[in-house]
């Protein structure tokens, strides 16, 4: 089956990222197929770059980009992330920032994205702030 | 096209979740889903008239609601029960439909997707 | 049928007033913390959140689930439902 | 020196608000403030035994209570109300005093800074 | 005499829980969702809140301040305890 | 009198940071001092440089950064800055990441910093998140 996975929490604001994290993992392990993880409201956070993991905890940042480079999509609200920091080069460039801060594996992109990848899917599973 | 249920379940102001969710409605109505909307809980307080956004800063949710008929999401509905235990006296503008619980697991049931879980 | 995600105790309420009697439900994250209130026979708990919690899952009652079975659940049933009121 | 007070009323592990408030509890009597650590309403979730946040790469707060003593934390205290209407069992390591609403009254009264408003 | 700031619903029950019967109350964010069943002398409003969210201030009952009204509130009173569950 | 004020809300998830600007504002307009505005929890995220204000909307960065330059201290919580990815030059530096994100006019601090504001100030109050 074809699904989506739509995370709206902050890290360490809510348990969103390890639960979408190991959910998408048992997915593809059973051979489902992720079309898109769409980041929205706090979610956002999630593709911050800067992020830097305290000694002992989990690097779900590095685990979301793994994900990436295994073809899933992730998706970051185009309008959620630039107002709360979350930017592309190309945006940095545009609103003349010093620094961008989407990480690697990351996209922005517009909330018909995620209408498109509900429509094109078998299944819709959200993870609250 | 999908059957997409947006659930506003939080009150309005303290974040933007409202504001975000009814943003995404509009682009599922535009995309051709056929969009409803249920106010339940403390997100029946978006439907209070008369709000100023504005002078926080953030977008009037009431102002927002009015504009939802123009992107033809016009399923709007609200939980008889949340709305009577908060002694609210709702706009009137857009129609709200007001459902029991019963007619909310209905509501709920015949969706393909449900969006908007909230804290 | 539907699948149910509960996140929390006030999220559980609003879903059991508003879901179908024999709809699938799985508590989650602080929704664990309903395990001793929680009714029904298709009730499941995600079993690593209540361990993280200190929360023991008795024999009887809410079945304890990892991600596979998580993953079957979402396969049979539509629309999935999530709860963090 | 003050009196700090600090509240946990959250969950412990959806956030990592309590560890953050304990920490800085800590800090507080590191740097001889009079702390106190007050568990009310979902708060006293922390004080179930037997917790295990490293299976979500989390800090384990029945640990970091644990240790409290050792930060010469020691005036920790829970609302009674708020435990038995959860029917928790809590932990007994390190002793925590159950105070009644009105004790509660008093104790926040006597301090000289509230520190934790939580979500 | 403490001030007590309520941001919520929830918080307001803690608070009036916990409080000393005329300690003073100021009503800010969700907070203002309980100026109907706000009771005693020593409570107000941020107007501004209320506003927003369109909530309408009677003559009686809770006051309605501006931040100008809360400092002075915050000169006349120790602790200042926030609420917000 | 003498105030430390703490804000505990990311920008969009609370209100946090219009109380506490709308106070602080009005603390110094009665002659009343801020010792430190602490930035605590989700609160770190105030300080992000990457954030782009929507049209229309109150650019809450740039106030918090007017009250820097009238001498407030910002000062954000380093153990939960760093791990949420508002990180300064130096802990770029020191963890090897591609761009700093901590805008200008506030700092990264230990928790010591929030005691001994309380402790050196006749007032503590703090905004939720």
């Amino acid at each position: 089956m074809k699904y989506t996975l739509a995370i709206h929490g902050a890290p360490y604001a809510s348990q969103s990222a390890q639960h979408g994290l190991a959910l998408a993992q048992a997915l593809l392990a059973q051979e489902h197929t992720i079309e898109r993880v769409f980041f929205f409201h706090e979610g956002v956070y999630q593709a911050l770059s800067t992020r830097v993991v305290p000694q002992g905890e989990e690097d779900l940042l590095s685990k979301w980009q793994e994900l990436g480079q295994h073809g899933v999509e992730l998706a970051v609200c185009i309008a959620g992330g630039i107002k709360r920091g979350v930017i592309s080069e190309e945006e940095r460039q545009r609103y003349e920032k010093q620094s961008s801060s989407l990480a690697e594996h990351f996209t922005l992109v517009g909330l018909g994205q995620l209408i498109s990848a509900i429509n094109e899917t078998d299944r819709y599973i959200e993870f609250p702030a | 096209m999908k059957k997409m249920l947006f659930v506003i379940s939080n009150t309005p102001y303290a974040n933007t979740h409202n504001a975000e969710l009814l943003e995404a409605a509009m682009v599922g109505a535009v995309f051709d889903g056929i969009v409803s909307i249920l106010f339940r809980d403390d997100g029946v307080y978006s439907l209070l008239p008369d709000q100023h956004g504005e002078l926080i800063g953030q977008k009037t949710i009431s102002k927002m609601l009015s504009a939802l008929p123009t992107y033809e999401v016009e399923r709007l509905f609200a939980c008889a029960d949340s709305i009577t235990k908060r002694a609210l006296t709702i706009t009137s503008s857009p129609e709200v439909v007001a459902l029991s619980l019963a007619e909310q697991t209905r509501l709920i049931a015949e969706q393909d997707v449900v969006i908007g879980a909230q804290l | 049928m539907s699948l149910h995600l509960v996140f929390s105790r006030a999220g559980y309420k609003a879903c059991m007033q508003r879901k179908v009697a024999d709809d699938a439900v799985i508590l989650l994250a602080d929704g664990v913390y309903c395990l001793n209130i929680a009714e029904g026979d298709n009730v499941h708990i995600l079993e690593i959140d209540a361990k993280v919690r200190g929360i023991s899952v008795p024999s009887h009652g809410a079945k304890p689930i990892d991600y596979a079975d998580f993953v079957v659940l979402t396969e049979a049933h539509n629309p999935i439902v999530s709860w963090a009121d």
